[in-house]
């Protein structure tokens, strides 16, 4: 890894204390075999005896009453089991928890819609049949009766008086207003030189892994437990909606998941299709399976969040932004599935990575008649990431500076770290001015800058964006807090529990649940420099089950927290084993536990260099109990839970809202064609650091992963609804994932500066802040210069990039 | 004229294959795609399922040679074909070299998208040993990943092709 | 998603096959799949039918001289006539169109005859075709016919061929010396469905006069066009950048585009002007 | 969506009114109609078989004349379901006099497609929808004879 090595900075050579073996080394990956051989074991794998399958209908209406369904014709087809209508829904199942403050609490979420469809793609009944096909074939069968009403698609619309209500038991669309305040945006309106106005649209779209939602549920009659294997990314968070819903004892749910084909946060928020499934199940008798179909995942499985600012930023002639006042209208869709969380997640990265201490925020969530939004690699923060970046690079553009001066200029500098932001967050570390120094350099920026003038005469139109953001992660859920102070969360937590048996075999197991990440790697990693072993010998649980791993009601893959909350447990657990251990290894070598160390598979001691390998000691710990120290306990086992120090939100909504915060520097250069305003990326490079790294290769890859995402998102994927409220982009022939020509190669390197306050220095990776979607609006309007066209949307269609050309050329 | 067999919508139909060189007989309802068929009937979960349009490239696999998308092909067009899955490609403990380049390049990450990859790798250099970057990109453009950005996946094609042409791969 | 129920044939014969369709109430022809399969997991399409040719045993996979023309068998794949030397050669303009529909994998089993037979608006080949005024042959109860290309695509999804008929081979006469081709498109990504898609035809005569210009558009109207009053406008003048470029302004007036979320109307309006003149300027820059 | 357009034909308004309100007349211009049921002079259902090529299924639709002035405006609604998708259409016709014993007939349609047409078809839906709706008018015209 000649790239990792080249990014360590030097601060980081002066605190690598320890000489860590596996920490630090790009292990091969000991999920790898399985996955690459066909024996993954995702939920479309599994079967169970008897096992049926299940297929939803879908309300084919942004707005309607539903006047009836009926499904005898469905029911009376060969091989059907079973069907489910949402006024049965209602009779036999809860609402499902809100997290909002009131009135927007009182929405009445069902797993299938009972009276009324809110968005089109929403089930409203749901077929179980021997097959898939048949469970298909009788969807087409039933009958459903519609009545449309008016739907609204516009936030801004949906809050005009008289706009139709999309839940009439909250009485208007809002989900929730807040005011952010710090500093004295007043005074420095004041102050400024220039305030630079703009107004900015965040496009939707969402991570749409290639693995959809599924669900197999069952429900065991002998053991009155309900088994449930899926591939929820928080499968112990979404407990509470689970069992709310079905009224069904939490301690007789286990939530299974194995291998999972991406989740990027989109996997988050199908506990609607948990219940319903196991709804199903307990109806039929049978286990029940749903594997969501590509539409169904594209219409219906969650949108990232939709948002519209006005941005008022009031500077000084060299650069300097005083401060940042913005009004932000949010679409969240017809449902909070986990709204209004992303109302104030934004907030873990208020500043960005500037130092302005004036700001003012005021922010709406509103419901429209589309798909629910949900958690999306970069959840949040990415919309508000998107809206500064832009607006820095606006600022430089209408001052005549460089975005990098702007940029240079406005940084919080390495040596104010930790440095809290008005908002409250506490920045571990970091080197900002550093990260786009070396990005610059990686890109050739200043020969770029050069070439784009001699090109532009020749008639090319070179194009060169760059973007620093915030990737924080670990998140304290103390923040829902801020939307609705009733919420029993805040914190965070996760369990792991390692052993070493008899034989002196060591096993872990963790509460998050992976989906691509390589956490049995990373563990392995961890632990085996904990005990002095080989990775090798450490063999880490994939999947999770709730009926074998330790958890906490937070574990789960999301925020970026796995390789920080993962660590911080097993580093817990690995000291109460081997204190443990030490005592049994000192009790056999008669020697003091405190001078026992852990070394290439024994326990040793330090004074007289005496050893004895793990498996004897795991041997009387389990087996050969007697030669124990007097009065232990035998085994050799512990579970540890480990939390963060975090707080709650003060009454200005002051909060550290995450552990860690990484960075990404990108530079993109582009080459646009006026013509058709379509463009292409000819160079990319990026600059990350997430503190210490755990596996290099691991944090490449992530690094690669989440700028592809917004990539994509920037030039690309976009839900766009027709007027009637039907989207428009429901498969992948319109949905425009790209492929591997449209992704660039990525030029990456890294820096290392460890965090100061997580675990081992260690910083959440992977979500990249959708970084690529700022660099490359800034690239279109730097490249569009000639043109003086502005790019106020995240989306960079080829259409409106012409249009915009079209217009001004009509001027000139 | 004596026309073939007359079958009707409900009729099974018996189709008969080599798949990773096993043949098997069977019968299937003619609208069986033939993923579903691997899937289910011969438990070869491997080739995965991903999208409804064919395009995602999950459930690539070889047939005849060449690389199809199994779910945008029925079960009997397969009818005397020879198919090749990625439960294919290893043999016994070792894996094939492309399986190796992946793992050792980190070309994976969820791998969901990974069997179909591998067999449009696959498909990609036993035509062309040594493709370009860009002959590279092309040759998986009909498999999606959302996990790597393809860097590493074409890294990993790159070192696959080197030893395939018995080129050691230096680190 | 699975299809809805139908019966399957495999006739041993295109005879056979034939007969099948004329005995079978609403049946479909299947080559390749790659069209008729995704719209039949979506349950828009659901033929109580399907005959699948590909197992006939009759030769139509073949890319051979004809007598004046290039034969091409209707099972030919789009990888075969990308790869093809002869397509490459005489006609670049099929390469170009072959090697940008969809991804490899549809580019293997997809076939040049169900590309033309489905007649999307937006495919590639069939406007590629129709800037070469091919010809096609089908087969019936009654033996053979041959459609022109003007007679062949009727509208969107609809050609010429009755219920019982076959296409067979798609025959695609010669271009005289100094002749060049191309097909362009306009598309967000590589392989998608073309905003627009340009093919042109031109043959250069002494002072590099055209002596002959055929452009064709897809994407823009129920079937792929001609743009005939480009074409008109080129025809006889000398064939450089200026007159190439006023052809290319008229090529958008026999259009008349759909919208979508790609491309408004309007937008494919303007784009059929740049990619007129782009294609015209690549098939001269082949005319040799 | 919407469409609109106006046509002279050659029959008085009075005739042209009926033809227009009546059932069995305006199903007979409807695309492939599998079954007609009349309920009322004001509710009928058609059963038509609708779509471009070989995609096309059966629709049922329900309609009912929600407006009617004789001779002059009428206005039918209809509701229904078919391939999976959700059709709302809303037809409004008025008739003057052209002046010459003709009328002169303006039709204007709101139409609304929801579900997996729209949602997967949308590239051709609104041509398509055109299609049908213009050739339903053309021959309600056609059976007058055309005008000028």
């Amino acid at each position: 890894m000649r790239l990792h090595k080249k990014g360590l900075s030097t601060l980081t050579k002066l605190v690598r204390e320890e000489p860590a073996l596996w920490m630090g080394h790009p292990l091969k990956r000991k999920e790898d075999r399985r996955l690459l051989t066909g024996l993954g074991k995702f939920v479309d794998d599994i079967k169970l005896p008897g096992m049926a399958y299940a297929a939803i209908l879908r309300s084919p209406y942004a707005h309607a009453r539903i006047l009836g369904i009926d499904v005898s014709k469905a029911e009376r087809l060969e091989g059907v089991v079973c069907t489910l209508v949402g006024e049965e829904v209602a009779k036999l199942t809860d609402p499902f928890l809100q997290i909002s403050s009131p009135p927007a609490n009182k929405l009445k979420d069902y797993c299938l819609a009972v009276g009324k469809v809110h968005f089109a793609g929403e089930p409203v009944a749901a077929v179980v049949a021997e097959t898939r096909s048949t469970a298909e074939d009788a969807l087409e069968l039933i009958d459903a009766e519609y009545e449309a009403v008016d739907h609204v698609l516009d936030a801004k619309e949906a809050l005009k008086p008289g706009a139709p209500v999309i839940h009439e038991e909250v009485g208007s669309n809002v989900v929730f207003r807040g005011k952010w305040d710090y500093g004295d945006i007043n005074a420095a309106m004041k102050q400024a030189d220039k305030v630079v106005k703009k107004t900015l649209h965040f496009h939707r779209f969402s991570s749409t892994p290639i693995e959809n939602n599924a669900v197999l549920a069952q429900y065991d009659k002998a053991t009155g437990f309900l088994n449930v294997y899926s591939n929820n990314q928080m499968p112990m968070f979404c407990i509470p909606w689970v069992s709310f819903a079905l009224k069904f004892p939490s301690n007789r749910i286990r939530m299974v998941t194995g291998d999972v084909g991406g989740g990027f946060g989109t996997k988050i928020i199908s506990y609607p299709y948990i219940v319903l499934i196991s709804l199903l199940a307990m109806r039929s008798g049978r286990p029940v399976k749903w594997i969501e179909t590509r539409t169904e995942h594209l219409s219906a499985a969650n949108h990232g969040n939709e948002r519209m600012f006005e941005v008022e930023i009031p500077v000084k002639n060299d650069g300097t932004i005083l401060g940042l006042k913005v009004k932000a209208w949010d679409d969240c869709g017809a449902y909070t599935r986990y709204e209004p969380a992303g109302a104030t997640i934004w907030a873990q990265v208020t500043p960005g990575c500037y130092r302005f201490k004036n700001f003012q925020m005021e922010f709406l969530q509103v419901m429209t008649s589309k798909c629910p939004v949900g958690p999306n690699r970069g959840y949040s923060r990415m919309q508000h990431l998107w809206m500064i970046e832009r607006s820095v690079d606006i600022v430089a553009r209408e001052l005549g500076l460089d975005p990098t001066e702007v940029r240079l200029k406005n940084f919080i500098r390495p040596e104010e770290m930790p440095y809290v932001t008005p908002s409250g967050g506490v920045y571990d570390g970091g080197n900002y001015p550093e990260s786009l120094s070396r990005v610059l350099k990686l890109i050739d920026y200043w020969r770029w800058r050069k070439e784009q003038v001699e090109e532009r005469k020749k008639g090319r139109l070179i194009g060169i964006g760059i973007s620093t953001i915030l990737d924080s992660g670990t998140n304290n859920f103390g923040q829902v807090k801020i939307t609705n102070p009733e919420n029993p969360f805040s914190g965070n937590s996760e369990g792991a529990r390692i052993s070493i048996d008899g034989l002196g075999g060591i096993q872990v197991a963790l509460g998050t649940s992976p989906q691509g990440q390589g956490h049995e790697t990373f563990a392995s990693q961890v632990v085996a420099d904990e005990f002095g072993v080989s990775p090798d010998q450490v063999t880490v649980l994939m999947g999770f089950d709730s009926a074998v791993n330790p958890y906490s009601h937070q574990s789960g893959a999301y925020a970026s927290r796995c390789a920080v909350m993962g660590t911080g447990a097993l580093l817990g657990a690995a000291k109460k084993v081997k204190e443990k251990a030490a005592k049994i290894a000192a009790h056999v070598l008669k020697a003091d536990p405190e001078s026992i160390e852990f070394k290439e598979g024994h326990a040793v001691d330090r004074d007289s260099g005496r050893k004895i390998p793990l498996w004897q000691i795991g041997n009387i710990a389990w087996v050969n109990n007697v030669l124990l120290p007097e009065g232990m306990e035998p085994g050799l086992v512990a579970i540890h839970f480990w939390r963060p120090d975090f707080g709650l939100p003060d009454e200005k909504w002051r909060l550290n809202q995450t552990l860690t915060y990484s960075y990404q520097s990108h530079a993109a250069v582009i080459e646009m064609d006026p013509e058709t305003g379509k463009f292409k990326i000819l160079k990319y490079a990026i600059v990350d650091d997430c503190g210490k790294q755990i596996n290099p290769m691991i944090v490449e890859g992530q690094v690669h992963g989440a700028a592809a995402h917004g990539i994509g998102a920037a030039m690309y994927e976009n839900f766009e609804y027709d007027e009637d409220g039907q989207l428009k982009s429901s498969t992948l022939v319109d949905y425009l994932v790209p492929t591997a020509l449209e992704v660039p190669d990525l030029v990456t390197e890294s820096m290392e500066t460890p965090s100061l306050f997580a675990p081992k220095g260690i910083k959440g990776v992977g979500e990249g802040g959708g970084t690529p979607i700022s660099a490359i609006a800034n690239a279109v309007e730097d490249a569009l210069t000639p043109y003086g066209v502005e790019i106020s949307d995240s989306h960079q269609n080829p259409q409106r990039i012409y249009e915009l050309i079209v217009k001004k050329r009509k001027k000139m | 004229m004596k026309l073939a067999k007359l079958t009707q919508k409900d009729d099974l139909v018996q189709i008969r294959c080599k798949v990773n060189g096993d043949a098997y007989t069977g019968t299937v309802e003619p609208r069986t795609l033939l993923v579903y068929f691997l899937r289910d009937v011969l438990n070869l979960t491997g080739t995965h399922v991903g999208c409804d349009t064919g395009h995602c490239g999950a459930c690539t696999v070889i047939m005849d040679g060449k690389t199809v998308k199994s779910c945008m092909v029925l079960a009997v067009q397969a009818e005397g074909a020879s198919i090749l899955t990625v439960e294919g490609l290893a043999k016994g403990e070792n894996l094939h070299p492309i399986q190796e380049a992946f793992w050792e390049n980190h070309g994976l990450q969820c791998g969901y998208c990974t069997p179909g990859m591998l067999m449009s790798s696959l498909f990609l250099l036993q035509r062309n040993p040594n493709p370009t970057d860009e002959e590279i990109r092309r040759g998986i453009d009909g498999n999606l990943c959302r996990c790597t950005g393809y860097v590493n996946i074409v890294k990993s094609i790159k070192a696959a092709a080197k030893k395939m042409r018995g080129v050691e791969v230096t680190a | 998603m699975t299809p809805k129920k139908f019966a399957y044939f495999a006739p041993a014969s295109l005879k056979e096959a034939i007969q099948l369709l004329r005995v079978n109430e609403d049946a479909k022809v299947l080559a390749g799949g790659q069209s008729l399969i995704a719209l039949m997991k979506l349950r828009l399409a659901a033929p109580a039918a399907l005959v699948d040719i590909t197992k006939t045993g009759d030769l139509l996979s073949y890319i051979r001289e004809g007598k004046g023309h290039l034969e091409v068998g209707a099972l030919t794949t789009h990888d075969t006539l990308e790869r093809s030397k002869i397509i490459n050669k005489k006609f670049p303009i099929l390469s170009d169109a072959a090697s940008k529909i969809g991804d490899q994998q549809i580019r293997n089993r997809g076939t040049i005859g169900g590309s033309c037979c489905h007649a999307d608006p937006a495919a590639d080949l069939p406007t590629a075709l129709t800037a070469l005024e091919s010809e096609f042959v089908v087969r019936g109860v009654k033996g053979k016919r041959v459609i022109p290309q003007s007679k062949f695509f009727v509208d969107t999804f609809t050609t010429s061929i009755a219920k019982d008929e076959i296409l067979t081979e798609i025959q695609i006469p010669h271009t005289p010396p100094k002749s060049g081709s191309a097909y362009i498109k306009h598309s967000r990504r590589e392989g998608d469905f073309a905003i627009v898609g340009v093919g042109a035809v031109v043959t250069v005569g002494p002072k590099k006069v055209c002596r002959d210009v055929r452009v064709s558009l897809g994407a823009v109207a129920s079937t792929p066009i001609r743009a005939k009053s480009a074409e008109r406008h080129l025809k006889g003048k000398t064939l450089d950048e200026g007159n190439i470029a006023e052809a290319a302004e008229r090529a958008n007036e026999e259009a008349d585009p759909p919208s979508d979320m790609h491309g408004s109307r309007q937008y494919r309006l303007d784009m059929i002007k740049v990619f007129a003149r782009r294609a015209l300027n690549l098939a001269l820059s082949r005319a040799r | 969506m919407h469409f609109d357009g106006t046509f002279s034909i050659r029959a008085p308004r009075k005739d042209v009114f009926d033809v227009l309100i009546d059932p069995k007349q305006i199903s007979r211009c409807m695309p492939d109609l599998q079954k007609l049921d009349v309920k009322s002079k004001e509710e009928f259902t058609a059963v038509v078989r609708a779509g471009v090529s070989f995609i096309k299924g059966d629709f049922t639709l329900n309609f009912r004349l929600v407006e009617s002035e004789p001779p002059t405006h009428a206005k039918l609604v209809a509701r229904g379901s078919g391939i999976g998708s959700a059709v709302d259409l809303e037809t409004t016709i008025d008739l003057s006099d052209s002046g010459d014993g003709g009328t002169l007939m303006k039709w204007q349609a709101e139409a609304k497609v929801g579900g997996r047409i729209a949602s997967v078809g949308q590239r051709l839906l609104s041509s398509q929808a055109q299609k049908i709706i213009t050739q339903l008018f053309e021959c309600l015209r056609d059976k007058f004879g055309t005008g000028s």
